[in-house]
């Protein structure tokens, strides 16, 4: 097997055990590798074995718990931190794919200033800080002005300091997603400029108002693992969700109803449920609501229904059924961020208040931190440079001019800009100096997220490339300008993140030492200890609320630009993971699309993969043309994109080619000082340009194969569970017929029962996938890409359908045709592990068999490659290597320096012409093994958890030992709910299904 | 046809003209032969380019769209095998029936089976993944102490294909010794040299007709089922597979006739340019070709029914999958594909119930055209089209070969006719002895009996 | 065998004059005669009237023999390293049928081939050839004694050969 | 197994140390008797065969490693002293073999930590204290090197009972270390079936 970057490869570089230049081949003769031996034994580090670093995920600003496992030196995989209130163990795609920053092959490698040729080249760390230094003289107070992302934390408090000390309060903090509506609401009815924490766990109806909280809300995965808990199946009780948004985004299809009202209407919808209840007093609505009662009480279900399409009798039974359970509404989503959604957030809290649910299910965290910027805030700063007001411009951590293309020119009109950017992308590329930050895995660092707590980073490994923590900089800064009074005298940012924490200490009431805390922080990423809740009550301000709906601005389409579950707003582009990871929805990778209903798609005369323009009053696309997705989770008239493609910088995967949704947006805050993620844009179709889109479902539609299959709470309670929706002409196999078979595969088995290593007691592996709890989040796909060395194949080899994904989520639309309601169903896919598994007797040499622990075995180095066995797979789940992935110069090669530091050491890269598979992390199962065995003690259920199962952040995949009747795995195997794909093949897979629930409204 | 028959001699065959016929097809090849020869290696070039740069970047230049993970390649090589299979019915089947019009054009159907079979074996390779490990399948001890499993239809296409290829070889060899020793005995110069090493001793002694003659029936005896059995493992590649479309019973019948249906097409395509050019028309005559066209008439009928049975039956099953499949095969994105092959293969012999037609050259000649092109789409559809539409919607997908895959293609018929310009030009392509074997040698008296 | 004391090698035109000098040859006691045709000729088979050839035997020892290896080697291989795949068993007849199958029709051909060769050569005699014999000339070749030479020239000569000549 | 091409090695070839001067045992105590030696009998540096000798073994005197089997190191540091003459315990040095896959590489302090005080003048030694000293580790050449689809957890053979020497050869009577067994599949399979211990593929390959 070639493997021109294997194990050795990765082991070498920080060489505890061994090393090797890149070796060519490697059957047999092996060639001389070199082994370089530690200087000092890092701490805590076994070679071979893998430590784990406790820090905090900074892909967004949820505020995550992260376990990263560290190999020989090296971060390999990003996992979460069990002990995490945030995430407990759970981490989604974006926060993996963290992983591929720290190591991605387009980040800035040493400080960079750009040339009067408008070129970059780089300078040395000293020069870099003189520059800014001579600057800084020149400059003072208010003319400085440091932007960056959401910071909340110690950063935050130094870059404050640190603008005093030099005479400026100019903290503009920017972030894509600022929930500026959300927040204007809370400010407005109870005067909090701060963002909600949802209990989803206690709620039995959950109604959403366009916020995509199992997608990019606030704290995706926290909401999952609530929402998981209230919505699944669980002993003949299950919650409800309802989504209300012209769209059927990720979230909604969970959704057990979808509503999609007129655009920009969905206030009203919750505003006129408000006056059910309260006209009703059926919720536990708190005194001072009379502050807000002429409010509700203007917002009849008749009049919602003139505003929104949604019947009346719907709105009403929606308000039943909200006081009925323990509930929760939310809003504010940035996909559903129109011109009106000030509104939409204000009716929705305004809805949770008439039924009780503040301080229930809805939470303001008394330790979370003050909001903080807004797109008003940026525009108001480019505006000041525009007019020549910023002297020294310092970016960190925000890339405005990717979503708003004005910045860029403002930005000329600014002195000396200073970008701490890790990656060149638009912001990094306008300004002069670039001084690349650590990536969050190389800091010290810590975060307060929204929902509470402290939460801390340590540096998991040896900076990559020559780059430097910015809070270094600015004290290095300080220093060299002699206004390091206070705070600023640290010796560096670790010591002052350690004075910091005396005083959060202080703040949680430890009572230890303080290296005792400051260690005990570390091992556990920081302290959370539940502060409380703010008790919320209606502000003055509340009675001047006003509820609008959005206007659309002349004719055409309604555009919608919502984040995408996959790049988030944009930052997710450059990572190789993300962009190969499909769509939930559409399962296109590598691009953006528009999708279109299919009423509006016959109108425009366009089918999937047409490729048309699109134009707002303000924009029109002329890079390309953008392909049509055609839709039927999507109100016709309106139209979505997915924000986060269409980068013009940002590294090579980031750059390519595709349109990016904000342009299409108008400029301009809106009243609550946010961007409007609603437009109106014309659609253009010249006729006959087509491309093959890169999705990775071959068919959207089942067929009625009976692959994802539901069924309904109602059947379940009537003891039906076991009907087959969706699966009408699978011809069931007879009993009789069954038992015949039964019989005869015993007596097959007989024959190698006491045969070699068949002999004896055996685990039988296997794995159970809960339908009712996965929300189609892709998390587990890039689990595995990170635990089995999945490559990344790019646009065109999607195309051709050759993604490597070992575990793909498919997913059939159902419905929406012929008025019956659209829905999503989902299914995780792996290999199945059959027992009688088809692809195993076509292989001639013995690549693929059963291992007597029942796994599908897959031997890399065996396989010749014949394919047979990706033919003989009724699942599809073979992946295989057409090209040399991993080797350098190839036409796919998928891990260029340093991309290949990521690599599981414990894995085979493998190699072309060889086909590969999921084994259910044979790698962990092996090394559990030998961990039970150096312990001398036996396995029990739990001790292996897939990489999938691990990261599931709805807990829907089980994983354990079939043979022992007491297993999870074992109990949810026979749940009334179970099912195989394809069971009537007679493969016995592994892998059972547990049926999607539906909870369908009561008639 | 007129046109064909005035072609003809009325001289009548004799022992002496048979020998001095066949023999006047060997000998310095004109320029023709030359410019045909410089067509056939630049193809093998074409050919031997495309499958350095897949073995030198992988399969991904081939147009592989999973879920189809064989394509043209595993159509091409079942192609030649089947085109293979008339050359043993012709040599071996038919002898054992005593057909006697088989002598004529025996040695081009059995040496088209030989070059057919070597040019059909390439394939596998060439399909593989890791070429270069392509050995492991073969059983043979070695230090991982690891063996092959024999299940697998894969391993039993080795045998057969490799067992085909020997038998027939074998076959050839055997029926050209007395012919090479006829040339022996005519020729001089560097080509005596080289028949009297390759006629190994043949005189023709009535010891060795006497074994000769048992060998040869044992050997046809052998190759019958062989023929028969190859293909049939051919076709369990695909029934063994659970893949809709693929597993059928009817396969192994189904595909043995497609292959001598193919095969007799290959016949008549070689045959019609061969007897012109060696002026042997007196030799294989119209009569040889109404006889290989009524084989064709009925592999045809037989073809024809299958592709009926396999759709009834996918219908009468009830089984959704297989229902989906050849629902897909007619009218999905492939349609033009499965209608080729019905149009070739399941209308076209139709024709040949007109005899008029059956003792056209021309047009029997357009017809093997037609039938080759059929019979290789029957193989497309049967592989790509049915594993386009398998058992998961969600991995469908749509496969088109990119010009390494015809590159390829293109060399193996290089390969092919490449073999067969040498052949020809070099060894009897009409045997000898088995011709004379059918015509009377001249007698003193009349024998009445 | 091989070491001819020399004899007379007669050509013959006619197939029936062939045959008849041949049961004359016969006749006259000369049991070892070498008859070289162009094909094979029934009539010329019949008169020389040989039996069956023992190629039949090679064959059907190395059909046997493939089929026992086949069997023999597909079950041991099967048991030596036991792997299973797709829930079979380990050692299946219906598959191994095959590869039984195909090495009977291997051997058995092979070995024919081989049978063919040996009993060939075993009959291979260096003298009297006549190249025509490839054409369309039958060619009788007698090992006789020099005494003797006469009266079977005579004989052929009678019966009707194209040319009568003696061979040493 | 009834047909077995293995290269050259059979169990038969194998060179167990003997259990009685079992050098991988008590390998605290052999260092401890190396401090002591060093400290009382200042070691001339060119002559180690004054050094003292704990075991029965005692290491030949090699100068030059052009002679030995093995490739060439970066220093010429010997096995044989170390683990044969000293004794001094495999997992002294390769710490990890019990616990971890990788059996570990002895870290510049572990070298240091006897050769602070000892093996003074030794031209090898001082190679050690000076890559010690300027920070720049030794690339040792790799002897024992499986292909990457091949998994050799250390802690399973080790705590087996399987002898370092088993596969490794006789390293303690290695002047250079030299690649001892053939480490190919049949032997490792061997051993395998000789121990009746699984040979499942995906025991060493995934």
């Amino acid at each position: 097997m070639t493997d021109g970057m294997n194990r050795r490869g990765f082991l070498k570089v920080l060489g505890a055990t061994g090393g090797g230049a890149v070796a060519l081949s490697g059957c047999s003769s092996e060639n001389a590798e070199r082994l370089i031996p530690y200087l000092v034994p890092p701490e805590n580090q076994i070679p071979g074995t893998a430590t784990y670093y406790a820090t905090t995920c900074r892909e967004c600003s949820a505020g995550c718990g992260l376990h990263v496992k560290v190999r020989e030196g090296r971060a390999i995989k990003l996992e979460g931190n069990p002990g995490s209130a945030v995430n407990a163990g759970k981490l989604c795609a974006i926060g993996q794919a963290g992983l591929q920053g720290l190591y991605n092959p387009d980040r800035v490698t040493a400080p960079m200033k750009k040339g009067a040729d408008g070129q970059f080249a780089e300078i040395s760390w000293e020069d870099a800080v003189g520059e800014i230094v001579g600057r800084l003289g020149a400059e003072a107070g208010e003319r400085i002005a440091f932007l960056s992302g959401n910071e909340a934390g110690t950063f935050d408090a130094l870059v404050k300091e640190w603008l005093a000390a030099h005479g400026s309060s100019r903290h503009v903090v920017y972030e894509t997603m600022g929930y500026e509506a959300l927040r204007a609401a809370n400010q407005q009815l109870f005067g909090i400029d701060s963002l909600p924490t949802y209990d989803f766990s206690e709620a039995r109806f959950v109604i959403s108002f366009g916020a995509d909280f199992l997608e990019t809300y606030l704290s995706p995965v926290q909401n999952t693992r609530g929402f998981s808990e209230a919505h699944s199946f669980n002993h003949g009780e299950m919650g409800r969700y309802v989504h209300v948004d012209p769209r059927m985004g990720q979230s909604a299809i969970q959704a057990d109803e979808w509503i999609a009202p007129n655009p920009g209407s969905e206030g009203a919808v919750a505003l006129a449920m408000a006056h059910v209840i309260l006209r009703d007093g059926t919720g536990n609505t708190p005194r001072d609501v009379n502050r807000v009662r002429p409010l509700i009480e203007g917002m009849t279900p008749e009049a919602a229904e003139q505003a929104s399409g949604v019947s009346a009798e719907v709105i009403e039974r929606l308000a039943r059924e909200f006081t009925a359970h323990r509930s929760v509404a939310l809003g504010g989503g940035m996909g559903a961020q129109h011109d009106a959604a000030d509104s939409t957030a204000i009716a929705v809290m305004l809805l949770n208040y008439v039924a009780g649910n503040l301080g229930e299910t809805v939470k303001f965290k008394l330790d979370a931190p003050a909001a903080a910027g807004s797109y008003a805030d940026l525009m108001a700063l480019a505006g000041s440079m525009n007019d020549g007001n910023v002297g020294v411009l310092f970016v960190h951590g925000t890339n405005p001019v990717y979503n708003q293309s004005g910045f860029g020119s403002a930005m000329a009109n600014a002195g000396l800009k200073v970008s701490f950017s890790s990656y060149m992308d638009e912001t990094a590329n306008e300004c002069d100096l670039v001084l690349p930050d650590n990536h969050p895995l190389e800091q010290w660092n810590d975060f307060r997220p929204a929902s509470g707590g402290y939460l801390l980073q340590q540096p998991v490994m040896q900076t990559v490339f020559d780059t430097r923590q910015t809070g270094d900089v600015l004290l290095t800064l300080a220093t060299a300008t002699g206004n390091n009074g206070g705070g600023l005298a640290a010796a560096n940012y670790k010591e002052y993140l350690r004075a910091e924490w005396r005083n959060i200490q202080r703040t949680v009431r430890d009572r230890q030492g303080f290296e005792v805390f400051w260690n005990s922080s570390l091992q556990h990423g920081g302290v959370v200890q539940d502060a409380g809740d703010t008790q919320v009550r209606l502000a003055n301000s509340a009675a001047q609320a006003q509820i609008s709906t959005w206007v659309p601005s002349g004719d055409g389409l309604t555009f919608i630009a919502y984040p995408s579950p996959t790049m988030g707003d944009g930052r997710g582009a450059n990572k190789p993971w993300l962009q190969e990871l499909p769509d939930p929805i559409s399962k296109i990778t590598w691009g953006s699309w528009l999708e279109v209903s299919p009423a509006t798609a016959e109108e425009l005369g366009v089918v999937s993969g047409d490729l048309v323009y699109v134009s707002s009053s303000t924009y029109r696309w002329e890079g390309d043309k953008l392909p049509v997705f055609v839709y039927p989770g999507i109100r016709d008239g309106v139209v979505a994109m997915p924000m986060g493609q269409g980068h013009e910088a940002y590294g090579r995967y980031a750059a390519n080619g595709t349109a990016n949704a904000t342009n299409f947006l108008a400029d301009g805050p809106t009243g609550f000082g946010g961007r409007s993620h609603y437009n109106t844009v014309t659609v253009e179709f010249s006729g006959g340009e087509h491309e093959t889109l890169a999705q990775t479902m071959g068919r959207n539609r089942q067929m009625g194969r009976g692959i994802a299959q539901f069924t309904t709470l109602a059947a379940l309670i009537d003891g039906h569970g076991e009907e087959e929706h969706g699966a009408e002409h699978a011809a069931p196999v007879p009993e009789h017929i069954e038992e015949i078979i039964d019989e005869w595969q015993e007596a097959q088995w007989d024959d190698f029962r006491d045969k070699g290593n068949y002999a004896g007691e055996h685990p039988r592996w296997a794995m159970s996938v809960d339908l009712a709890k996965c929300t189609g989040c892709n998390a587990c796909v890039t689990a595995c890409y990170a635990e089995n060395n999945l490559p990344t194949v790019g646009k065109e080899q999607v195309q051709r359908g050759r993604e490597m994904s070992w575990i793909r989520i498919e997913r059939y639309f159902e419905g929406g045709e012929h008025g019956e309601p659209h829905e999503i169903s989902l299914l995780p896919m792996m290999c199945q592990q059959c027992t009688n598994a088809p692809c195993e007797p076509v292989c001639p040499v013995f690549a693929a068999y059963h291992t007597p622990d029942g796994l599908n075995g897959q031997i890399y180095n065996r396989c010749v490659g014949t394919r047979y066995c990706a033919n003989n797979c009724p699942y599809k789940v073979r992946y295989f290597n057409y090209f040399d992935h991993q080797k350098q110069g190839d036409p796919v090669f998928s891990f260029p320096e340093p991309l290949n530091w990521q690599l599981n050491p414990d894995v085979t890269v493998r190699s072309k012409g060889v086909m590969e598979k999921c084994t259910f992390c044979v790698q962990r199962i092996r090394g559990a093994q030998h961990d039970a065995s150096t312990d001398g003690r036996d396995l029990i259920d739990g001790d292996i958890q897939t990489a999938c199962q691990q990261t599931c952040p709805a807990d829907a995949i089980v994983f354990g030992d079939l043979n022992d009747p007491n297993s999870r795995v074992s109990q949810l195997s026979n749940d009334e709910r179970a099912y195989h794909v394809l069971g009537g093949l007679n493969t016995k897979p592994g892998v059972t299904y547990l049926k999607q629930v539906r909870n369908r409204a009561e008639a | 046809m007129a046109t064909s028959v005035q072609t003809e001699r009325t001289e009548p065959n004799t022992y002496a003209t048979i020998t001095r016929d066949v023999f006047n097809t060997i000998g310095n090849p004109g320029r023709g032969y030359y410019v045909l020869l410089g067509i056939v290696l630049c193809g093998l070039a074409i050919g031997g380019f495309s499958l350095l740069w897949q073995i030198r970047w992988g399969l991904g230049v081939a147009g592989y769209t999973p879920p189809v993970f064989w394509g043209v390649y595993i159509t091409t090589f079942v192609f030649w095998v089947g085109i293979a299979h008339s050359g043993t019915l012709i040599s071996a089947i038919l002898f054992l029936f005593r057909s006697a019009w088989r002598t004529a054009v025996y040695r081009t159907a059995e040496a088209m089976t030989v070059f057919a079979v070597m040019t059909a074996g390439l394939f596998p390779l060439i399909h593989v993944g890791r070429l270069w490990y392509a050995y492991w399948l073969i059983p043979y001890p070695n230090q991982r102490q690891l063996w092959v499993n024999f299940k697998s239809p894969l391993v039993w296409d080795l045998f057969a294909i490799s067992t085909y290829l020997t038998v027939s070889t074998t076959f050839l060899i055997v029926g050209l010794i007395p012919d090479i020793a006829s040339f022996r005995d005519k020729a001089t110069g560097w080509r005596k040299k080289l028949y009297s090493i390759t006629s190994l001793g043949w005189r023709g002694t009535d010891q060795q007709w006497r074994h000769y003659t048992r060998a040869y029936l044992y050997l046809a005896a052998l190759a019958t089922p062989l023929v028969l059995s190859v293909h049939s493992v051919v076709s369990w590649d695909f029934a063994m597979s659970i893949v809709p479309g693929w597993h059928a019973t009817i396969f192994a019948p189904y595909f043995v006739a497609g292959a001598i249906y193919s095969g007799v097409a290959m016949v008549i395509t070689l045959l019609v340019p061969m007897r012109k050019i060696f002026k042997i028309e007196h030799i294989i005559t119209v009569d040889h070709f109404e006889n290989l066209s009524k084989l064709l008439l009925l592999t045809g009928m037989i073809v024809g029914y299958a592709y009926f049975v396999e759709y009834f039956i996918a219908w009468y099953s009830g089984n959704p999958f297989e229902r989906a499949s050849f629902w897909n095969r007619a009218f999905g994105e492939y349609w033009w594909a499965t209608w080729t092959m019905i149009l070739c293969n399941g209308a076209l012999p139709w024709l040949l119930w007109y005899k008029k037609l059956r003792r056209s050259i021309p047009m029997l000649f357009v017809l093997s055209l037609f039938v080759n092109l059929g019979m290789w789409f029957e193989r497309f559809v049967i592989i790509v089209v049915s594993l386009s539409f398998e058992y998961s919607p969600a991995a469908m997908g749509h496969y088109t070969p990119t010009w390494v895959e015809w590159g390829i293609m293109l060399g193996s018929f290089a390969w092919f006719f490449m073999w067969l310009l040498l052949f020809a030009k070099n060894f009897p392509m009409v045997s000898i002895a088995e011709v004379k074997e059918i015509i009377p040698l001249p007698r003193k008296k009349e024998v009445h009996q | 065998m091989s070491k001819s004391p020399g004899g007379i090698m007669a050509v013959f035109e006619h197939v029936d004059v062939a045959a008849d000098s041949i049961r004359a040859l016969k006749e006259m006691g000369h049991k070892d005669m070498t008859v070289y045709t162009p094909a094979p000729l029934h009539e010329i088979e019949e008169a020389i009237g040989h039996t069956s050839s023992p190629v039949r035997r090679w064959t059907l020892a190395g059909g046997l023999t493939g089929l026992a290896s086949g069997f023999a080697m597909t079950m041991w291989m099967s048991y030596d390293y036991p792997v299973v795949v797709g829930g079979k068993p380990l050692g299946s007849i219906p598959p191994y049928i095959v590869i039984m199958f195909e090495l009977t029709i291997l051997l058995g051909a092979l070995s024919t081939v081989a049978g063919l060769v040996f009993h060939a050569i075993r009959n291979y005699r260096a003298a009297g050839y006549d190249p025509r014999c490839s054409d369309d000339l039958i060619g009788i070749f007698v090992p006789c004694p020099v005494e003797r030479r006469s009266a079977v020239e005579d004989m052929l000569k009678d019966k009707g050969a194209t040319e009568v000549k003696v061979e040493v | 197994m009834a047909i077995t091409i293995s290269a050259g090695w059979s169990r038969s070839h194998s060179h167990r140390v003997n259990g009685a001067s079992s050098p991988w045992f008590g390998g605290v105590l052999a260092v401890a008797a190396l401090f002591l030696g060093g400290i009382t009998a200042p070691v001339n540096a060119s002559a180690q065969d004054s050094q003292p000798s704990v075991g029965g073994f005692q290491a030949p005197v090699d100068v030059d490693t052009l002679g030995l089997p093995g490739p060439r190191q970066p220093i010429f540091y010997r096995h044989d002293i170390h683990a044969g003459q000293y004794e001094i315990s495999c997992k002294y040095c390769h710490f990890a073999a019990e616990v971890s896959q990788e059996p570990g590489l002895p870290t510049m302090s572990t070298c240091m930590g006897c050769h602070l005080v000892i093996g003074t003048g030794n031209p090898e030694v001082d190679k050690v204290r000076t890559a010690a000293a300027e920070g720049t580790p030794p690339e040792w050449v790799r002897i024992h090197n499986l292909p990457s689809y091949v998994r050799f957890p250390h802690m399973r053979h080790v705590n087996a009972d399987v002898q370092c020497q088993d596969c490794h050869g006789p390293v303690e009577e290695m002047p250079q270390v030299y690649q001892y067994a053939p480490l190919k599949m049949g032997w490792c399979l061997d051993c395998h079936l000789d121990r009746e211990v699984t040979t499942d593929c995906t025991a060493c390959h995934y």
